[in-house]
């Protein structure tokens, strides 16, 4: 089983890369998915979100929901970063990338993951209004743990 | 024993963490969450809700119900909203 | 609905400059997922994947599958490459990538649409052994039926 | 009418692509498969096992008793194995 990559960090990352890290001078991979969450504006009403996290339980939890990836889908590699600190929008705020010999392995795992980090991994996003009032946390939404509860 | 608090919960407090002795007898994360909120008004608003709050107990997730035992770090916060 | 962006190419292809491609200069996108599928080595055996396709039908097949997926999930692109020719392994044969203000339309459209091109894209793949050995045709597989029955 | 073959359809017949002239009666693309069976061992040998085959008349995919009508081009090819 391979060791996942977590990454918790304020810098944007590179997909292409962390994707091309899993793959390069393999020829086991038949399929990789990779899904990047952004920062939307809200139709220019978000100057920009605040990510705030528990730093070593963060990155706890992303290996954590990684290892559980790991045990459940045949995977030749995963990796999780995730962003903290102020981003604008248009900004990359998450990265999962998953990696099987089939296809449906890595979009099922991918899948998870994404619905898994959001209910446990320690992170809570502060709303920015463009107008310059105070910020506001955001609310953790129902349909979010319902869609951790699928698994 | 350290505590940390995070997002609207840290705002309330006014601060990011501290350490607390919490008194004899005080069993489960959910009964040092009911002294913290004998601290004080703003310890009061932040609790105001205990239900919603989650707890970590060294760096993991746990219900209000766990034993303290030897935890060394206890954190609140609120539900997650990352991804 | 934005126009999806269908190629078929011998060329090899860039996944990250087609995901910019999609998301460059906009706030209103989410989540973007790239499905992007490889040629195995299958331990060895495999010296190379020959890709037949069925030019004209093939792009208009894709671009079918694509329209399908735009009218049923709330989507900001889709892209589909699909290579043709002489593969080896380790080598990339096939991309998806779809934009969404929401993490679930992107993950459900990429999967349908790799679901749905499997099984109506007239693509024919033949496999060239490390043996040396004649080639032969792969055979199409009962569980990519199944798979695109699901939706 | 221009006919394509594809993969081991093409490879058996010899061929990619020819132009047939469907006999008079021949309504239905099955039906021009049958007649394409008849014109030869190698002919015989592609179309040995008709259910497999896919047809698509002017590059769309088609059940075997679609009617031809005024369809310029038919192809032939085994179940499709890409992505």
């Amino acid at each position: 089983m391979p060791d996942p990559l977590i990454r918790v960090q304020a810098e944007p990352f590179d997909a292409a890369a962390e994707s091309r890290r899993i793959t390069a001078g393999r020829t086991d991979i038949g399929a990789v998915v990779t899904f990047t969450g952004l920062c939307r504006s809200e139709e220019g009403s978000l100057a920009a979100l605040e990510l705030e996290h528990y730093p070593g339980m963060a990155e706890d939890e992303l290996a954590r929901v990684a290892r559980e990836a790991l045990a459940r889908w045949p995977l030749q590699g995963v990796t999780i970063i995730h962003r903290h600190g102020r981003i604008v929008p248009g900004e990359e705020i998450v990265l999962v990338v998953t990696a099987s010999a089939h296809r449906r392995a890595a979009f099922e795992s991918a899948d998870f993951l994404m619905d898994y980090l959001k209910t446990r991994a320690p992170f809570w996003k502060k709303e920015h209004p463009a107008s310059g009032a105070e910020g506001g946390w955001v609310a953790a939404k129902a349909d979010d743990d319902a869609a951790a509860g699928r698994w | 024993m350290k505590v940390l608090y995070f997002a609207w919960l840290r705002e309330r407090i006014g601060k990011a963490e501290e350490d607390i002795a919490f008194p004899p007898g005080t069993e489960t994360a959910g009964e040092a969450m009911a002294h913290l909120a004998s601290l004080g008004e703003e310890y009061a608003y932040a609790f105001e809700n205990p239900a919603i709050i989650r707890i970590a107990l060294d760096r993991k997730h746990v219900p209000h119900e766990t034993p303290l035992r030897d935890a060394r770090e206890m954190a609140f916060f609120p539900p997650m909203t990352g991804g």
